[in-house]
């Protein structure tokens, strides 16, 4: 689109469009000829859309410079140019128009070759830029009262972080390295020093989360984001927090696995890599983000389950929430809940290993304090003074207090939403992303059978009132983009012989084929 | 604290506030006895109160020294201290940070951190003690050893050059690079009161001898009849003089040095030591000898400049930011954007 | 001892003892006079113990240089000093003995510093350096005509490659980085340049992998070794290294975990980070030791799958078993089943993702090979050609088909151990080195119940038949050195309401302990 | 195989054995198409078989170069390459391997690989596409982006000092280090000639334009207008001599370089480039060049040595102890030690 195309596209625009805008169109003279004032894709005309600014007719140029053609003639190729991109976008192959260009060009090959070349090049740029990653349109129409704005997962995560540490008076410190779909809260947070944001790129993903746990050290709320692969870097680092017991926020946005694998498409397939990725016995609290919008939410109470219990925290998105966009209720700033940290207060009688009896939460000081200096490790450390030990039946003790203190989050922790009785015939059981296709079905659904949903939003600890609610129903489904990983921590814990829906497709559940099989099961019942 | 503050206000430590409650467990007649005793003896100097000290470590024989100096202390995981280090230091800029390292844990899984730290130039103190062998995994060689030499997993000899630690942190930006030798007390004092008083990324190789699994292996640099030959202490602005009666010295010829008998009329013509004259020339061809068995070891400071930290570039940026769009406001940020609003 | 004392004490030693050797004492003099012709430390003599060569008066004398004593005086200390290592070696308090020596030694103060001195050191030397590893004798007479030699579980690892290697008619790579308790088989394939054996001390854990993977590519018999923080490096070149779907052995010895944990202790803590730690759906088959001997064939067998499946297999040893020491049985080379392996043959119609239809196993060719220059890497590829493909329908396919050829290797594996009736009251289902402890508390147990015991070779997959064994008993009871991981397992998979028993001390099982609660349960039954 | 071997029984290829059948998918005008070309247009020549011809990568725009030539490829992990190529090379020491990365993959991730194979000098040749940027993951800045570059992930500058490549690749031991650029491809074919002819590690930094996230970041290099005087060309016994009209030359101080106007009368006077010298001295001068803005930045080789290679020491190893030992057999070797026989 050209501005002046854009100027009376946009109110016919649905929020969340994907807008491919071609910036060489953007100069001062189309501009004014379509009456923008400033260029709109830097301001703010189009924060309800996904916007992608390519310069389409300089790459044109560029692909087709061999080309024998006119500059007019090459430009002419332009929309193949953005055609190709869109294929990409939408996994479609190329043969099929390649084919419809050689028919329609046929007397002319030079044509046909340029508008290959382009169709081809427009792909290639897509593919090689990773700049279209899984986003689909995800809309919940609320009706509550306030102020709303658009928001993307990864933006509203980098809020979220934001506000809670304003909220404890604390500076916030972001170790990371750049991957595929995680690094736009990078980008986010690295616009915000404003905001006492310290942003450190590291060299890798291990010493983003080394540099984490050493600003959680100082007294910083600390934060490591990354994908999939990134987060089996750190697994060795995880395990490291887990035994200082320091505050820290692990946000892994999942993409299609494994290895490299579908950097591009979305999975909810790292949820037992979370769980269980890291030698010895380490338990971390694991909670999800359903929507774009809620990774605020999640965000902020991943914070606060860090500090009150001073633990590693793990937060799962992926793709598809991380970059899509929904409509998000503004909360005020006062209404979010305090975030208090304490510290140790008496040098004498410090042990940096003596708990809070309530939370199990250890006693931390921080570098600066004097009278506090102690020092910490990964070895195994004696109950309350924190030095090393290698007697069986502290590390016996120690192994039991850590796993508790992590079934302790469920003090803190809402029950999950549930949507219909609590007794009935089936239960949805699910977490993560899948939240709005099953919002979708559930809407759609006709049936005269008892229907229920929990949607989790702590993975670990499972909710406590999980198993009654489980066993007050004739079957129990779980959906998940992936192979099924929650359903083997149900069938685990709860003997329950629940049955998984899952798709390893790389996208997001089709809520077509989802519905079929929930009427399916329905019938058997 | 009050306490440790004399009457004219100013900071007043001893070595015995810095005693830790635990006991040194290396080997006895382990080097690291010599760092230990050093650093206690420089630290109370430094003018940096004791809680503003952090000392991080990753993991062998070296990596336990944190345990043995009552300041904060974070003994990490293998190779990984210095990112530790840079997020303890990025998030309390006030505090002293200090890496403690082995040949294994700075330079073989570690080395990636390390030449990223001496790059961005945070202000932290690396010590890498350098005994060419991995000391707690009970003798494995480590990428200082030398090619040849016979360890537990190198039963024929290893097959590997080794690396040259001074030229590595030197090539990675290190803006204080110095090497000193656990058994020349004094020295090493000297080298890491500079070091820690430096403002920047200083790095210190020292040196150090492994009684158990490498015993020796230093000892043409610390064996009374060999050492003035083969070492050379570098001092500003003197001669690069040696020798069992200092009566050698090198003299540059443009490219290399030729060791020429030292001749006190001659005094005007000798190149002078200058670690801040900021020759890449010079200072690499100085860390090159410690390879070269024709010249001796030069130990001392090789690189020390003035260079703005990674630390100071990010307390500006925030503030020049706070100055340009004034100090953020956390509810302005959330309604920022388009919002609508639902009555 | 000195090489007297040796001489005299030699018969009278268990198999498997362990030995502190001062080897100041033992020169040329003393040799001679307790008329051994070499130093028994450099020959065979002490084969069948385990043997710590310390310079205990060197290190004696060093560690009083300042103290004002003769040197006699000083030498008196070494006993001291040699107490202090065993106190390391079982964890005992120094305190005791402490207080002791001031009773004992009132009148002489500096007798007393200095054997506290050495005391103190000789713990110092030990801890230092991780000399002493959990190790305690294992010993099962073993009646089986044949040769045998006594053999700790890492030498046995070593030689299980190594012969796996040579039957295969290949060259055996390891990349590795030293790490306690896994060191010893990095040390022990160093020495077999002889026997084409290419040893690779690798920079980190990664490096050590990594390098694995290309030499695998390459055509060697490839594997790493390591312990717990070493695998959590590695996982993601694990998620490589399965997508490449490339024969591979990944040899985890492990330790006391979480973290650093207790190096120098044993645990089965890793068995869940073995299954899930690397992102997206990326199964591996696993396998276990269950003795020092049995690693020689749980190597052998793991190199046999990795070639049969074109898989990566993990190896789960720990501590106990790899430094642990038990007379082996030693087959004859000509009764090891063959390995062949089998590369592409035809160009033209080469794919490197064409499958066996039996085993699922992709079709390899290996640099050299021409006309069958391809490439692989770790992007979801087409079926068959290997192509990068990002279709939905495909990535399903393909992670369907790599989950179902890890289950193929039930079709390779024996039918576990099994000891017992096939139905009853209790079943013991166990896996790796609590073997010994289980197989001596079952001969102890005097019981009417009907108590069976199943011991898992392979971990992953499950074997076939145990649904239907765990179905024929009324409790299921699993033994396990942490805090319940196989169990997590077979609940899931069986919804069978299985017991653990679950210590987590960085030490074996106690049998006597175990025996308790096994007769608690048959109480209840 | 046949058909590609001539009548004097020699290998003949072409570049069209080389095409893959996979079209490049880089953005249109990027500088990666460069490389590939000339790629393409000197293996034909090596001598080699495209059978043991192995590419190994890593992650990123560069990373995909295996896709686009027919030989072996392994397209690995990010930053992993020089691991997995190692892996390769000492399975088989007959294949030539290459690794090609960029300057996030082989210096920032991958950076302590890199340093370690240049270490071991395995031989192995490395290209690694420099466009100070991730290219892949659209636009933050990498160990090689300049101070106050504004990027994705730097809305405010870069606060990072810059990597210089070839100084870490000399720094780290590799035998053969170089320099050349995207647009000068006859440089460039004769850098990567030179590299893959090379035994032990080689590595070439490229200079390459990323026309979408960091377009024009090597402009003064490559402009027309600017180049002649930005860039000075190496050459094996050449004075340096640059500048619009060849009129300008570098003259050694013995410490550093001073610019003077090339005087042909004068031409023995300066000094020549000499890649094989092996002085720290100039190899690491040389390379501080291209972060000096008051001296033209050298393309070229700056260090040709021949020196042992790992590969051929562990080859070596093992036939010495076959010779000392014998062929090891299976039978033996099972049955060592202390046996006993249960009848
Ligand atoms: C991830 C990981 N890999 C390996 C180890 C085992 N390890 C501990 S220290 C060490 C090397 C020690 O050598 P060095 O750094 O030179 O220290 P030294 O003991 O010689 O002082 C190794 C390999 C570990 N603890 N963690
Ligand atoms: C473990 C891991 N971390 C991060 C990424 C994301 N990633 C892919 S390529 C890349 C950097 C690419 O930069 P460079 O190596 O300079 O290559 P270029 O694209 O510029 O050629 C990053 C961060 C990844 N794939 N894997
Ligand atoms: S093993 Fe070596 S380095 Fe370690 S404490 Fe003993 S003497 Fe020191
Ligand atoms: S993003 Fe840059 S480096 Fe990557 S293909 Fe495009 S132009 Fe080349
Ligand atoms: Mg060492
Ligand atoms: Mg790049």
């Amino acid at each position: 689109m050209n501005p002046a195309a854009l100027k009376v596209n946009i109110p016919k625009l649905l929020p969340n469009a994907i807008l491919i805008l071609n910036t060489d169109a953007f100069k001062e003279k189309n501009l004014q000829l379509a009456k923008f004032e400033q260029n709109p894709i830097n301001d703010d005309t189009l924060k309800d859309f996904q916007v992608f600014p390519v310069a389409i007719t300089t790459l044109t140029r560029e692909a087709l410079k061999d080309a024998a053609l006119s500059v007019k003639e090459k430009d002419r190729c332009k929309n193949f140019f953005a055609l190709g991109m869109t294929y990409w976008m939408f996994t479609r192959p190329l043969d099929v128009t390649s084919e419809w260009i050689k028919q329609k060009f046929k007397s002319k090959p030079e044509i046909i070759e340029a508008n290959i070349t382009a169709l081809n090049a427009g792909y290639n740029y897509a593919f090689s830029t990773e700049i279209f990653t899984t986003s689909f349109k995800i809309s919940e129409a609320s009706k509550k009262k306030g102020t709303y704005r658009n928001i993307t997962g990864n933006d509203a995560t980098a809020l979220g972080l934001i506000a809670a540490a304003k909220k404890a008076g604390k500076e916030l410190f972001l170790g990371s390295y750049p991957i595929t779909p995680a690094s736009e809260i990078l980008h986010a947070l690295s616009k915000y020093r404003n905001y006492d944001v310290k942003t450190f790129q590291a060299e890798d993903e291990i010493a983003g989360i080394g540099a984490a746990i050493g600003a959680s050290f100082a007294g910083d709320v600390a934060v490591t984001t990354t994908s999939g692969p990134g987060l089996s870097l750190k697994s060795e680092f995880m395990g490291l927090a887990f035994m200082l017991e320091l505050p820290l926020v692990i946000v892994n946005v999942q993409r299609g696995g494994p290895s490299t694998g579908l950097p591009t498409k979305t999975e909810q397939s790292d949820l037992l890599q979370a769980m269980y990725g890291r030698n010895g016995e380490a338990p971390i609290p694991i909670i999800a983000a359903k929507s774009p919008a809620d990774c605020f939410r999640a965000a902020y109470e991943a914070v606060e389950v860090a500090f009150k219990y001073t633990t590693p925290v793990i937060l799962l998105s992926d793709g598809y929430i991380g970059n899509g966009a929904e409509p998000w209720l503004i909360p005020n700033p006062e209404n979010l809940p305090e975030i208090d940290i304490t510290y140790a207060d008496n040098a004498e009688t410090f042990y940096p290993y003596e708990r809070n009896p309530k939370t199990l939460a250890r006693t931390l000081a921080i570098p600066g304090m004097a009278g506090f200096e102690h020092r910490i490790g990964g070895l195994e450390k004696e109950d309350i003074t924190g030095n090393l030990s290698q007697d069986p039946e502290n590390h016996q003790l120690m192994t039991e207090l850590r796993a508790k203190k992590v079934e302790k989050v469920n003090d803190f922790a809402k029950e999950p939403e549930f949507h219909g009785e609590d007794e009935g015939d089936l239960l949805l059981l699910s977490w993560g992303s899948t939240y709005g296709v099953i919002y979708t079905a559930l809407k759609e659904l006709k049936t005269e059978k008892k229907v229920s949903w929990c949607h989790l939003r702590w993975v670990n600890p499972l909710p406590k009132c999980l198993g009654g609610k489980i066993s007050n129903f004739k079957k129990v489904l779980i959906p998940e983009v992936n192979a099924g990983q929650l359903i083997k921590l149900v069938r685990e814990k709860y003997l329950v012989d629940a049955v998984g829906f899952n798709r390893v497709k790389g996208q997001p559940l089709s809520s077509h084929e989802f519905m079929e099989d929930i009427e399916s099961h329905l019938k058997g019942l | 604290m009050s306490d440790m503050i004399d009457k004219q206000g100013k900071l007043k430590l001893e070595i015995k506030d810095f005693a830790s409650d635990q006991d040194p467990r290396w080997c006895p007649g382990c080097g690291d006895y010599a760092v230990l005793s050093q650093m206690k003896k420089i630290l109370p100097n430094l003018g940096t109160p004791k809680e503003n000290i952090v000392f991080v470590s990753g993991i062998g024989c070296s990596s336990r020294f944190p345990y043995y100096v009552d300041v904060f202390g974070l003994h990490g995981i293998h190779g990984r201290a210095p990112v530790i280090a840079s997020g303890i230091k990025l998030a309390n800029p006030n505090l002293k940070v200090f890496v403690f390292t082995g040949d294994g844990d700075g330079l073989s899984i570690g080395g990636n951190h390390f030449i990223h730290l001496c790059r961005r130039n945070i202000d932290i103190t690396v010590v890498l003690f350098n005994n060419r062998i991995y000391g707690l995994t009970k003798g494995q060689y480590s990428p200082t050893s030398l090619k040849g030499q016979i360890t537990k997993s190198s039963p024929y000899g290893t097959i590997e050059n080794a690396f040259n630690p001074v030229q590595m942190a030197l090539a990675s930006g290190a803006s204080f690079v110095a090497r000193s030798i656990d058994r020349n007390p004094k020295h090493l004092a000297k080298v890491l009161d500079a070091a820690s008083r430096h403002k920047g990324t200083s790095f210190v190789e020292i040196y150090q001898n492994c009684v158990i699994f490498n015993d020796g292996t230093f000892s043409k640099y610390t064996d009374s009849d060999k050492k003035k030959d083969n070492i050379i202490e570098m001092n500003p602005g003197e001669p690069y003089i040696f020798g069992a009666n200092n009566d050698k010295v090198l003299n540059w010829n443009g490219f290399d040095f030729d060791i020429e008998d030292y001749d006190t009329t001659k005094e005007d013509s000798y190149l002078r030591h200058d670690e801040r004259h900021g020759h890449a020339s010079m200072e690499f061809m100085l860390a090159s000898m410690s390879q070269n068995n024709n010249l001796p070891t030069p130990i001392g400071i090789f690189r020390h400049e003035n260079d703005a930290t990674y630390d100071d570039n990010l307390i500006n940026q925030i503030n020049e930011v706070k100055m340009k769009k004034g100090v953020g406001n956390l509810k302005d940020l959330l309604f920022s954007g388009n919002t609508w609003t639902v009555e």
